[in-house]
């Protein structure tokens, strides 16, 4: 008997929260009529109290960090400190224009500068540059770097960028943003690229790979030395994607295993949260070779005085990303946090993670279940296969997924990696408890049983929250994504 | 340990059934030769307390008492009712909403963002964000040249935000899109040029309103799409893009900030796209739909994901995955509390403000209009015949030399009255 | 399958949130052995994260204003702005100290004299002090001045307080506090005080009344100025109990009806929130008879300089009633509401709350509801009685309450006034719609039909929520009140 | 209309439904001759960018940098998780949980409040909250008279905060109980007098620790109960009041601001009061208590409601109705995190900065201590032999004329050594 209505269900004419808008319309005396609006758009039409308590009751609805145990392979879902969050919305801080003189910037500026500096200590490269928006942003600069210094040297044959299978869509996706023919290079049965096909594709087309490392398989890759070398001596460059540095934080840098440019995920690795799809944020860190194509802006330092570096400073940056300076908020938070870890708490950071999905994958193994990559360690995150359940039982790993969330339990990643079958990417991250994974092993166990007895339950998964499962390909279908008819909708004034 | 739950016996134990002897050796496949040692010149951790200490310090630094400066972000009143439900742990803590049955908060938010988003600009159809106005664009101009399969050309009003020129610049150069840029004088000269799209922004970078209808019909008749980058609270009064000229405009970007989002040193922001409801498969960006569970109730779910980089890879719409989630939040709490009224409201004041300021500025005798007798919206452009020390505005002389000792100032709802008349007094005293 | 554990049942050895303190335990040397602790007592060890995802995930338990209509009767359950709440905590003011000297006290103290000013002329008062921390204290200040105004004329022999059987409990309990002996006046059947009653115990022995108008009954006491007429002559003094101040604001005035001593509940009339139970504040109003007795502190403004007012300023006060100030922040919540809205939106204030609840009232009876009151004017509040379907059907109010609760609506107020049986008290404030209204007279009209026709489904409800109906005698036999035995939970360390 | 949410149309239908004209019918009830006309002298209302305009001009003049005062507010750092989760929608504007079905996450949370309270006391029962420390202690007076049943008098040591003095005296002399201050030279005097309870607070308002085992047995001897007022946040490194002596204190109370509430100018703030099971049926306040329902799962209730105004009216034990719920919300987040390892640290810390402090501070040749070679917690009292400007601390000559130029000086975990280094200098240089 829940309300279920959408906020313009609710409207009633003319209706707004009176208390948030000037007290009256003010004529428009100056602009011409031709240039102004005369219809009346479809907007929420409801009292304070009405949005507050409809967008409260929305949020009741989602799983959380904050509210559930969630797993996300790929996407470290660690706690996000409240600590943070109240540092970066200070008002100084929120109260700030991007294009404030820079008499009053010095603040927000040292800020970023001792980020920059710390990742690069992190990451073992030589310069950092804040401003991609998320980590497909960082791959973006990254890639678009290494065009630009192909054509600094007049390589303009290296027109192929090799990806691995197992890579992220991102990946290709941003490759071909900067003009590449993306080129798939295949994975052994061990989770390690497949050397032999790595060599065939290499050559003077090769303008760089992009690698994950720990793979989005949960492994890490052996072979990244010999892999660089390979790659380098083809004239190649290396892109790190950083999505899972989480997994290595002061074990193994990026640019100690060879890589020239990569981007971090803020918002994974250094516990920004997600906000339900983002903001993100993915800075780039680069060694030598790299450094100067830079997106900017970049935070300078002289005598205790941060300024901004542009395009006098970077005269061969490949540019802008933003209108101003990227995701700068989720900036300030992972400073913050860095600064609450320090340097003992980020070590912990990967052993922790990697404990955690260790264990978690020894006992779904005693549990009955599937990995996919048996004879390795799993990184900070793993993978179980659903293949042999699906045969016998008919149960595949969306049953399994959804099932979990009866348990107030959010599902794993299903279906990422594209290449293993049936496959869900178990991530618990370094801030969840014994217990917690020791409860998410109970209800892994319950579901064994349940799809070898009861394959109904896990068929028609989840029962116990506000809605069954969901019809996607109606959705796709028959598509609705804007509400009413939009021809009525709008009304003349 | 900060953050790490474990105490000492659940490691021991934990290890005994992984089977190892500590946890460095988890890390032994890793080879020797690549380890890192321990950091060196990070600083050591600080607790929460030495933490908020700091960084009051930092952002105490930073405290500007008057800012006249908009040029692309904007001062405005945000109703404490935003933030307080934004940062509830159920919507900021959550991911992307992949799994539809967990997440259906925030993917109902979406469908009635998209709802809005959409009747506000009179288009079809709404994304549910982009990274921000400058990189949105970009994306627009990708999915303007996809549409049109034969021009790689764009042209481009050069009364366009200059960041944005930029930011443009960088996104589409390396797939060989070609910018032009043109003036209301000049564009003539680009007749039959077979330009993919032309990009119109309202008002645009000086405050001033374009006549969109003759320029949107220009484009069509030229078979150019017409991207229409708008400042979306300027729609509460400006005619929106959808109406624009005989058949409106083909993709609707730009900046959410204005919709409750703190100016935050230019982010987190969030782009808006919307389009044409015959172009959404080539539109980059997530998109909810409605749809029913099993019992037929109505639920909301990602759709048409086969646009994208984790369906589609190298093929997708655009690389975008993590997107400014939560500033869509806030927008839609924002657009909600407000409705068209109290928007209509805050841009009528905002205008009204900017064209007080403007008038009693222009009484000042050594204050000139860099563009005479141009409607804006809440954003003007004056000369200075004189030096004056820290004047507050957006200099215009270092992205345009041209104009020598100009300014843009912009003038919102938060000023008062009294606020507009101190600061022109201040600056007849010359203070 | 919700996780339903104890903060403590998650308690691992030592753990806690290890950003929250200082980074070593400092060795105590300067302290005598025999006053240290030598014992461990049992309080919650687990992490950060464990402790926000526990009380996140407690507080989604809770029905509230912000998620649920709450028709609370005599609670004002109205939306309390966000705005008001996010003034109040502007750091300046969270981090005043209580005994920051004047010159780092304006801005607060500038807070409190204006809305001692705005409540005198609310009230029709002369004179006001702010510093009750609930109504009930209010209660006992209003009732102590009525004591020391009988002692400074040394008129000892008035030991008796005279109370309406409607009253609320707090008002002969505070009674009780300041020395009184109660005596209850009846009341009539439509809900107006029998005044022979009250004649006959009026007398020299007579303190004063205290009523509260309108009544807890939910009509306006119409013969108000014949009670204060009596009272008066009979050297007694009327105290108002002002938690139904909503009902009147800018319609008529204690003051003008003739009362000489009141409170406020400003964490109803003036929305700030109840928070589970408290903070409120019970600012408290006087005529000139009785204002020198007002508890100290008192806030006084000479030349734009706000200063306290204290025992030097008010010898004859009957004291102080805390530490500081009450609950300051409460004052400064309502101070902000009360700007927010102005004098235009105060007025507005008790014709919509009235117009609500008279709306419900009519639309209950047509659903088939007694009304308790049938040939009165509902006030902002109003009553109806279950009587009849117990009688044919066994369903009492209770069960009416638990049931609206599946509809996801919050109960009226259950069983009070005690002499109203079987009496829901219904309020549903002015801040809610029409719309929420109507929603809440179908769930009530539905319930009318399974009071007919499922009486099991109304003896067992709530059905949907976490938990079933609870054992409430249970608790009260077995008194379970604090968790783990007492004597092994504390150990040695 | 702010708040209100009725379009023109709603009211119509509703008072077409209601069978009036106008909603001023709906007050015909009210004699005309007792109507109010117009506020008058009330501002016209402001909207909340105004009103956030106004508040913050006002807060900004109340910032003080630099503070000693404790006097019964502490200054502590409060973790930023602990109001971000008291001020969620579902705890702030929930009421009194007697819906215990639609309130177990306030019940819960109490239940797991009362258990930390009694066994960081060393008690056995704690209620659910009262008003204030001060407040606090009157009702324990209060309930320790109806306890001994034949006394009416309360011993009570004048160590005890002025403010509390006054307050109890505000609230219990109307029941004709009488309160002697005593001292602890004079205390014997006192004996066989039957007082009904003798008050301790430990540490008292100088700071100083009481030899509370003495104290308390003497008390039990002679037929007295015992009071304990303490700072519970020093009990994380002092005794608790459950043993103090050979049987421990009977009834224990005070101020609970050190745990996660904010200075805020003395409140909102919370008392606490705990006490032996036998006599729970004499303690104020509300109670929670754990229980099942109809499917045996465990669930919480208030319970021994019998002892409060709503039931037992005038023989209530306390008229105390609506409490400090959201303040013991605080609390409880706050002791969750901290744990007694944290808050050791906590009370560790505060106790060796106030030594450090101190030891400093006496160093300088015109300072003298006001109560040599007493152990305190973290607050200390001086006395200055020349008249120093503002000085930082709570003059106590205002309450003890006897203590000339004397001030109580408190140091807590939120000042770095740094910051009593240079408090110290700028006294040596007279700054
Ligand atoms: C392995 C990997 N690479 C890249 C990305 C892309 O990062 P973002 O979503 O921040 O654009 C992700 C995140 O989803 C990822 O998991
Ligand atoms: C009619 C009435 N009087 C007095 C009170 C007591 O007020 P408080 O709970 O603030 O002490 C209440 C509130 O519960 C009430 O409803």
């Amino acid at each position: 008997m829940e309300n279920n209505l959408l906020i313009f269900e609710q409207n009633s004419s003319g209706r707004y929260a009176t208390s948030q808008a000037p007290n009256k319309i003010m004529e428009i005396k100056d602009i011409p009529k031709n240039y102004l609006r005369t219809t009346t758009p479809l907007l929420p039409e409801a009292s304070e109290l009405q949005v507050v308590r409809h967008y409260t009751n929305l949020s009741r609805k989602n799983f959380s960090i904050d509210t559930h145990f969630y797993p996300l392979g790929s996407c470290t879902m660690k706690y996000n400190p409240r600590g943070v969050k109240t540092a970066a919305m200070l008002s100084g801080f929120l109260n700030r224009h991007p294009l404030a003189p820079e008499s009053h910037s010095q603040g927000f500026l040292s800020c970023l500068y001792e980020l920059q500096e710390m990742l690069k200590e992190i990451t073992g490269m030589t310069a950092v540059s804040l401003t991609p928006m998320a980590g497909a942003q960082g791959e973006f600069a990254g890639v678009a770097m290494i065009r630009a210094y192909h054509q600094s040297r007049k390589d303009y044959a290296r027109t192929e960028m090799l990806v691995p299978d197992a890579a992220h869509g991102t990946n290709p996706a941003s490759a071909v943003m900067c003009g590449y023919t993306v080129k798939e290079i295949p994975t052994l049965s061990n989770g390690d690229v497949d050397l032999n096909a790595l060599k065939a594709a290499l050559g003077p087309h090769t303008a760089g790979i992009m690698l994950t490392n720990p793979s989005t398989l949960g492994v890490f890759e052996t072979q990244i030395a010999e892999i660089a070398k390979m790659v380098h001596d083809a004239g190649g460059l290396l892109y790190y994607d950083g999505a899972n540095l989480n997994a290595i934080l002061g074990k193994v840098r990026p640019g100690d295993m060879g890589f020239d440019v990569m981007h971090m995920n803020l918002h994974k690795t250094f516990a920004t949260p997600h906000g339900g799809g983002g903001p993100g944020s993915g800075p780039i860190a680069a060694n030598d070779k790299l450094k100067n194509f830079l997106p900017i802006p970049i935070v300078g330092c002289k005598e205790n005085k941060y300024y901004w570096l542009d395009e006098q400073a970077y005269p061969n940056s490949i540019g802008r990303l933003s209108a101003f300076m990227g995701n700068a908020g989720i900036l300030i938070r992972a400073y913050a946090y860095i600064r609450l870890l320090g340097k003992e708490g980020l070590h912990r950071v990967a052993e922790f993670a990697t404990l955690n999905a260790n264990y978690l994958m020894v006992q779904l193994k005693k549990a009955g279940y599937t990995l996919a990559f048996p004879t390795r360690r799993a990184s900070h995150e793993f993978i179980i296969t659903l293949t042999p359940e699906l045969k016998a039982y008919g149960v595949n790993a969306m049953d399994v997924a959804k099932r979990l969330l009866d348990f107030g339990i959010h599902a794993p990643t299903a279906y990422f990696p594209l290449l293993i079958p049936e496959c869900l990417l178990i991530e618990p991250t370094e801030t969840e408890s014994k217990e917690t994974l020791d409860n998410f092993i109970e209800a892994m166990t319950k579901i064994m049983v349940e799809i070898k007895t009861d394959q109904r339950i896990m068929k028609t998964a989840p029962q116990t929250l506000p809605l069954k499962r969901l019809d996607e390909v109606k959705a796709a279908r028959e598509l609705d994504i804007t509400w009413g008819h939009h021809d009525d909708a709008t009304r003349e004034h | 340990m900060p953050f790490i739950p474990h105490t000492k016996s659940d490691i021991q134990t934990m290890l005994n059934t992984i089977g190892v002897s500590s946890i460095e050796n988890l890390f032994d496949e890793i080879p020797q030769n690549i380890r890192t040692g321990k950091f060196k010149t990070i600083p050591d951790g600080l607790n929460e307390m030495e933490l908020m200490r700091l960084m009051q310090t930092r952002a105490d630094q930073d405290k500007l008492d008057f800012n006249f400066i908009g040029a692309g972000a904007y001062e405005h009143h945000i109703p404490a009712a935003v933030w307080d439900i934004v940062t509830r742990g159920e919507f900021m803590t959550a991911y992307t909403p992949y799994q539809a049955e967990a997440s259906q908060g925030t993917l109902q938010l979406l469908y009635e963002y998209q709802t809005m988003m959409a009747n506000l600009t009179g288009m079809e159809v709404s994304n549910a964000s982009l990274y921000d106005g400058a990189s949105g664009l970009a994306e627009a101009i990708l999915m303007a040249v996809r549409l049109h399969k034969s021009s790689h050309k764009i042209l481009i009003l050069n009364s366009l935000n200059p960041n944005y020129k930029k930011t443009v610049k960088t996104l589409v150069s390396p797939q060989n899109i070609e910018c032009i840029e043109c003036t209301l004088e000049n564009i003539k000269e680009h007749k039959n040029k077979d330009f993919a799209a032309i990009v119109i922004s309202q008002p645009n970078f000086f405050g001033l309103l374009e006549d969109v209808d003759k320029l949107t019909d220009w484009a069509h008749e030229n078979n150019s799409l017409v991207i229409a980058v708008v400042n979306p609270l300027s729609l509460a009064i400006l005619k929106e893009p959808g109406k624009w000229g005989k058949t409106g405009a083909d993709i609707v970007c730009g900046e959410l900030q204005p919709f409750g989002i703190p100016l935050a040193s230019g982010g987190p922001y969030a782009g808006f796209m919307c389009t044409k409801k015959e172009f959404i498969r080539q539109m980059p960006g997530r998109i909810v739909g409605a749809t029913v569970d099993k019992e037929n109730k109505r639920g909301f779910t990602l759709t048409l994901q086969a646009r994208e980089q984790h369906i589609r890879r190298a093929k997708a719409t655009s690389n975008i995955c993590t997107n400014q989630g939560l500033l869509v939040t806030a927008v839609t709490v924002y657009l909600s509390l407000l409705g068209f009224e109290g928007l209509r409201r805050v841009a009528t004041q905002c205008h009204s403000n900017a064209e007080y300021l403007y008038k009693k500025l222009l009484e000042l005798n050594f204050i000139k209009p860099l563009f005479p007798d141009k409607p804006f919206f809440h954003e003007f452009a004056i000369t200075l015949n004189k030096p004056i020390k820290n004047m507050a505005g957006y200099n215009l002389e270092k992205d345009f030399p041209e104009y020598k000792n100009s300014f843009l100032l912009c003038v919102t709802e938060t000023k008062t009255k009294e606020d507009l008349d101190l600061f022109v007094e201040n600056l007849a005293h010359g203070k």
